[in-house]
């Protein structure tokens, strides 16, 4: 939304980022490729919920179910029966791997949608606070629904292919280069696609119709229902859109981890993606970007380096160990960025004063105005 | 002398992945790698093992898959074993490619689901088996009799559903009604559930749960007026627990099995691992997981000395080593454990302890090692 | 039938916990319109200052600087807060929840693997009433949440003061006006309602639970079903709210093997189903001000 | 097209807000709503727009009004300027315009992020509209400044301006001068003006400034407790009694 200063410098600058991302795996470990695919699930689950409550302003702490749904939903359809373990027998329709993560998206949009009477009914803090028990009912299901979600030790998740060519595993194989193309690779590709693709769908959103009526809907709701936009529509719309998100992010994750249990999808996990698009900045796509890759990323990358930087205690030592480290970071990172972005915030409506001229009413203009825009 | 990753002419690199910051099993985590390392420390200490020094590698999962994922697919290339996989999740996510890439891996677990596992070393008994020594040990005792009711509190998960399996089996064999309460890890309050045993009229508790949990049933029970005994198994007992109110419950009815020793029990492997934790932790509380960590990397250290013997330093060959472990004595440490029965449990014999808050590490010797007369009717898996 | 009320009375008691920790959320978001996701690192910090200060000072005194720190906590936040000039009411409550995230880790990092008692006098003691067993710590429980919340509601209706916090909280501008101080009003709902929870926390850790964990501070999330379900800016609703968890609780629980169909351990989601049955009927819970709006 | 109020009443817990209100707005004229604070101008405005559920009858033109939800009646063609500029601040002026085109035009979720040409054209489209309308109402050289970082009186004559963007049959205008300068005052009556002859939309205004409303209006209904207590042209109400014991009661 600020004004295009060099449009040529910029795509110069993503084009340049682009070669840079679909080159890594060329110089990249296993280690750094997973946490890549890592961040970049988190990267579009973050972006889904930027729109939800930073453009729509429905504070949302169901991003977990939401990515669940759509992680449990592709281990399900693709899923063959069979047992799982801790006793427990898994059923599953072993859907085609393409058509099953097509589905769980949809699947993730419909539970976006069933809560969605929900949601337009209540407006901000009722609905944060209703979501929550989102949560927490849909960990229970995980745990209870055996067949489906194989319980505590939840479903080991079936390779993602299309026509026999596995995109996230290592059949058939493949050598690009001189470097095999093995599971990681070809993982960190599915997910720069999907995350590259989540971040144009969802920054034309946020640019055009839908995303100037969620950000007015969010400031001023009846200003916007004056304005022609249907409120309730657009907050299922934000909640579909953003659970749909969520249900891509989810599956990517099942996809990296290659299991999928229940204590993953917890408050915590959605406590952390709402880290994320605070400390992005409510509303934008792209801090929505910086902030999944911080708060996913940095713990991971802080467990790798920990021991070389020697700032915090080995495991199983005492004082602060990395992971507390980083959780005592993001606590401080919303505090401070919700502190600060508020702070330099807008301008209070009385404190300006006016004493510019006034602008002359340029007459031109008279003759075109009365062709009526309808 | 064929060698393998994480093996150089003057190290061996071992790997242990653990919960160390996570709130629920946290604490168990530590005190296990604390007992990995107390036994490298010393093995180092005699001149390593094939003229090698061992390292530790400690990776923090935080009880989560994500984080593991992440975790084992740097530790794995650098290390040639894992002394130390806690998290049934966990486990069962890592599994696969545990058994592709061959990795010997002892498991923070007794379930006896995980034997199938060619790469897993489950150490002594199972917690099926230990549920029921322990059921027929209560009868044994006269504290049960023909058609009582056996109330059986567990974890929904691998832990949980094992035990319930033993004990279900054993009620059956001993002519008791057994009923399942199935919890989750974060239910603290129990009150409703046990409430609930009490007008089931149940005449002993089990609980398959952790040390909060055994807290809260040996509480509740003692403020509702049920006088029953209450057994519990390796997580369900802490020594926190003998700071807080339920001590004096806890010592009058709770009975707590285990594979393994309790701290600083008579005998001279429980005896040395006590020595070398005081010298090394002067100010930490003990707890008999200590015992376990120290055992779990001794399993690995002994089949190094097999796989040295064998002057095959891979993971193949630490495969093979291990499966020769016939009767691996660990100075009372553990029952004396036979890896050569795939699919069997290393062991049979469950030690049977009881709370005195004066011992050091909370638990004495109620039976010593016992295995009761049904356990080898017992079918595994 | 003796069972039932058992699990009633048992419910009851632990639903007055919850009322407590509930009024405190409804009386800070009645004065200020935010919702404090910090109530459970609150109530741990109160909990876990009690147990370790109890030891040397005694229980009482303990008890005494516990209440005062929650309250204190309360306050900071409320500065905290204060500092965000233009946020709205979402934006505040995800501030708390930052606050949460810090506080509440490096309170479990303190307290780490430890259980903490905090050496209340009720101790392991039990009331025998009519074949009812139920502890000492519960019956205080009940019987301090019924004169807290009392005198709290006596204050709100009858004393001068509560008159301007009630004005204040229906309309900030005209109390201004009328000459209200509002940074002390809600500075006030923020420490009333915190100390509320603290207190709440104490119950929480005794008998039959044994002390403070790293995690008792989770508990206080129980609560926000409670507050929801009575109307998010309603100190009555709460109490009533508190008590349909706990009792709701505590018969799914006991009554889990007739109730098989909802899974097990379904008695710790009960309150948030019960939340969400609630708003789908009435969006603004029970007692909660409805707006006049139609968007 | 005409807009007419028939016994519209409205309760607020108990206390009566609207009573009984009726009155017509000519096509084309400029209507002004006058009465003490919180005598219900705000209220009558929020149940045209649909915003509380009325009793009574509203009608534009043929159409009932009442029971529409409020997207449904800025589908129709009424348009509000809100008394507390109510814009998306951190958004450009373009863009709060552009919110104002939202009955006007239809890309939606999926349509808006595939961007397809449908919609980059639509889009063009209207932002062409938008940057005339902006210019006629002084706008043009802001169109890309955040509104946050107007003046008063510029945001203000955003939110003229975003209700004329709505290409309006009737603009409701919410005390369209409050806070303004002298200066700014007379190029905002100017605009209404203006916009009445070149547009030929209905205005509705809801004004304390009175020297304005006198000049300004057609038509002026005055407000009290809820109810009409004058009616007619400014001279008229001028000198109704009733309204002179409304307005100088207070002021002996």
């Amino acid at each position: 939304m600020s004004r295009p200063t060099s449009k040529v410098t910029r795509y110069a600058g993503t084009a340049a980022a682009l070669l840079l991302l679909l080159a890594m795996p060329y110089y990249l470990d296993a280690f750094w490729l997973q946490v890549g695919a890592f961040v970049m699930a988190a990267i579009i689950g973050a972006i889904g919920l930027t729109v939800l409550v930073g453009s729509a302003g429905q504070l949302s702490l169901a991003h977990a179910f939401f990515l669940a749904v759509g992680a449990y939903g592709y281990a399900f359809l693709a899923g063959e029966p069979g047992a799982g373990s801790a006793g427990t027998t898994l059923s599953g329709p072993g859907l085609p791997t393409t058509v099953a993560a097509l589905l769980a998206v949809a699947l993730a949009g419909a539970a976006g949608l069933a809560f969605s009477p929900v949601a337009g009914r209540l407006h901000g803090l009722y609905l944060g606070v209703a979501s929550l028990g989102l949560v927490f009912l849909g960990q229970h299901v995980l745990f209870n629904a055996r067949p489906v979600t194989g319980g505590f030790n939840g479903r080991p998740i079936p390779e993602l292919s299309v026509l026999g060519f596995e995109l996230t595993g290592d059949e058939p194989d493949l050598v690009l280069l001189g470097v095999p193309f093995g599971a990681r690779e070809r993982l960190w590709y599915m997910a720069l696609l999907c995350a590259v693709a989540a971040y144009v769908v969802a920054g034309r959103i946020v640019r055009g119709r839908p995303g100037r009526a969620l950000r007015l809907m969010r400031q001023n709701p009846i200003a916007a229902a004056s304005m022609g936009v249907p409120l309730r529509r657009y907050r299922a719309g934000a909640f579909v859109f953003s659970a749909m998100y969520a249900g891509v992010a989810g599956i990517l994750i099942a996809l990296t981890a290659r299991r999928v249990v229940p204590d993953h999808f917890g408050l915590v996990l959605s406590v952390e993606y709402l880290a994320m698009v605070v400390i992005g900045g409510l509303g934008s796509v792209r801090g929505a970007a910086v902030g999944a890759a911080f708060i996913t990323g940095t713990p991971l990358v802080l467990s790798h380096y920990g021991d070389a930087i020697g700032v915090f205690a080995r495991p199983g030592e005492d004082g602060i160990d990395a992971a507390t480290a980083v959780r005592l970071l993001y606590g401080a990172a919303i505090v401070a960025f919700v502190i600060g972005s508020a702070q330099k915030g807008r301008p209070h409506a009385i404190t300006i004063t006016m004493d510019r001229a006034r602008r002359a009413l340029p007459g031109v203009s008279r003759r075109r105005l009365q062709r009526q825009g309808r | 002398m064929k060698t393998g990753p994480g093996v150089t002419a003057k190290t061996i690199r071992l790997g242990a992945m653990s919960d160390l910051s996570g709130a629920v099993f946290g604490p168990l985590g530590r005190t296990q790698v604390q007992g990995n390392q107390l036994y490298i420390d010393k093995i180092n200490k005699a001149g390593g093992i094939c003229g090698r020094r061992l390292e530790l590698v400690v990776k923090d999962h935080g009880y989560d898959v994500q984080k593991a994922t992440v975790a084992f697919s740097e530790l794995e290339p650098q290390v040639l074993g894992i002394t130390h996989l806690l998290g049934s999740p966990i486990t069962a996510a890592l599994e696969p490619e545990i058994t592709t890439k061959k990795l010997l891996t002892v498991p923070s677990s007794f379930a006896s689901s995980l034997l199938k596992s060619e790469y897993l070393a489950v150490l002594g008994t199972t917690y099926d088996i230990d549920m029921i020594n322990g059921l027929a040990h209560l009868v044994s005792k006269g504290k049960l009799a023909k058609g009582d009711t056996v109330s059986h509190i567990y974890f929904e998960g691998e832990y949980g559903t094992n035990a319930l399996k033993g004990s279900t089996w054993a009620a059956g064999r001993l002519g008791l009604t057994l009923r399942g309460v199935q919890i989750k890890a974060t239910d603290a309050d129990l009150t409703a559930q046990v409430t609930r045993l009490k007008s089931d009229g149940a005449k002993a508790i089990l609980l398959s749960a952790s040390a909060r949990q055994t807290a809260s049933v040996a509480g509740v029970t003692r403020s509702i007026g049920l006088d029953v005994p209450i057994v519990t198994q390796t997580p369900g007992f802490d020594p926190a627990l003998l700071d807080t109110p339920v001590r004096a419950a806890l010592e009058k009815n709770l009975t707590v099995l285990t594979s393994y020793a309790p701290y600083g029990a008579d005998a001279p492997g429980p005896k040395e691992v006590a020595a070398l934790f005081k010298a090394k932790h002067p100010n930490e509380p003990p707890n008999a997981l200590v015992d376990y960590g120290y055992v779990s990397a001794q399993v690995i250290g002994e089949a190094l000395k097999q796989a040295c013997t064998d002057k095959d330093l891979t993971r193949e060959g630490l495969g093979t080593a291990y499966r020769k472990l016939k009767s691996l004595d660990t100075g009372g440490l553990m029952a004396p454990m036979d890896f050569t029965v795939r699919g069997a449990p290393a062991s049979t014999q469950t030690f049977i302890s009881r709370v005195d808050g004066s011992a050091e590490g909370g638990l004495v010797a109620e039976t010593g090692l016992y295995r009761a007369q049904i356990t080898p009717e017992y079918k595994v898996g | 039938m003796n069972r039932l009320i058992e699990l009633l009375a048992i419910g009851v008691s632990l639903g007055s916990i919850y009322a407590l920790i509930a009024v405190g959320f409804a009386v800070i978001f009645k004065g200020t319109r935010v919702v404090n996701f910090a109530q459970g690192s609150i109530l741990l910090l109160g909990a876990y200052i009690v147990a370790v200060l109890s030891p040397h000072v005694g229980f009482w005194a303990a008890l005494g600087f516990g209440l005062a720190a929650g309250a204190l906590g309360g306050l900071a936040l409320y500065g905290l807060v204060g500092l965000v000039r233009h946020g709205d009411h979402m934006t505040l409550s995800i501030l708390t929840i930052g606050a949460d995230v810090l506080l509440a880790t490096e309170l479990a990092r303190r307290v780490g693997s430890r259980v903490m008692p905090t050496g209340d006098p009720w101790s392991d003691g039990v009331l025998r009433v009519a074949g009812l067993t139920v502890p000492h710590a519960r019956v205080a429980a009940l019987l301090s949440a019924l004169l807290v919340i009392g005198l709290l509601f006596v204050v709100f209706q009858r004393t001068a003061w509560g008159v301007s916090w009630r004005s204040a909280a229906a309309d900030p501008e005209v109390a201004t006006l009328m000459g209200i101080r509002l940074r002390r009003v809600r500075g006030a709902s923020w420490l009333i309602g915190d100390a509320l929870a603290t207190l709440a926390g104490l119950f929480l850790v005794a008998f039959p639970n044994t002390g403070v964990e790293a995690h008792t501070g989770l508990l206080a999330l129980r609560a926000i079903p409670a507050v929801i379900i009575g109307g998010l800016d309603s100190p009555e609703g709460a109490v009533l709210g508190g008590l349909a968890v706990g009792v709701a609780e505590t018969l799914v629980a006991g009554y889990g093997d007739e109730l098989g169909f909802l899974g097990q351990g379904a008695g710790d989601v009960t309150p948030y189903l019960l939340m969400i049955l609630v708003l789908l009927w009435r969006p603004s819970g029970l007692f909660g001000s409805r707006e006049a709006v139609r968007v | 097209m005409r807009l007419s109020l028939r016994e519209v009443s409205l309760n607020f817990g108990g206390v009566r807000a609207l009573d009984g209100v009726s009155f017509d707005v000519e096509p084309g004229s400029v209507h002004a709503v006058i009465g003490p604070n919180g005598a219900g101008k705000s209220s009558c405005f929020n149940a045209v727009c649909g915003i509380y559920a009325v009793g009574g009858s509203i009608r534009l033109g043929d159409r009932e009004l009442t029971g529409l939800p409020p997207h449904v009646v800025a589908g129709l063609g009424v348009a509000r300027a809100f008394q507390n500029i109510a814009l998306g601040g951190a958004d450009t002026v373009l863009d709060n315009l552009m919110v104002a085109r939202h009955h006007l035009t239809g890309a939606g979720f999926v349509s808006a992020g595939l961007g397809l040409r449908r919609v980059r054209r639509e889009e063009h489209r209207h932002r062409l509209r938008v940057t005339e309308i902006a210019e006629f109402s002084g706008l043009a050289d802001v169109l890309d400044t955040p509104v946050a970082e107007l003046s008063y009186g510029d945001r203000k004559r955003v939110e003229f301006a975003r209700a004329l963007a709505m290409e309006p049959r009737v603009l409701l205008l919410d005390e369209p001068v409050a806070g303004m300068t002298y200066h700014e005052k007379a190029a905002t009556v100017a605009l209404i003006r203006e916009t009445r002859e070149v547009l030929g939309v209905s205005v509705v205004l809801v004004e304390h400034d009175m020297p304005l409303v006198m000049g300004l209006a057609d038509r002026i209904t005055v407000l009290d407790f809820g109810r009409v207590i004058a009616d007619g042209p400014p001279a008229h109400v001028r000198e109704h009694p009733d309204v002179l014991r409304a307005y100088l009661g207070a002021h002996p």
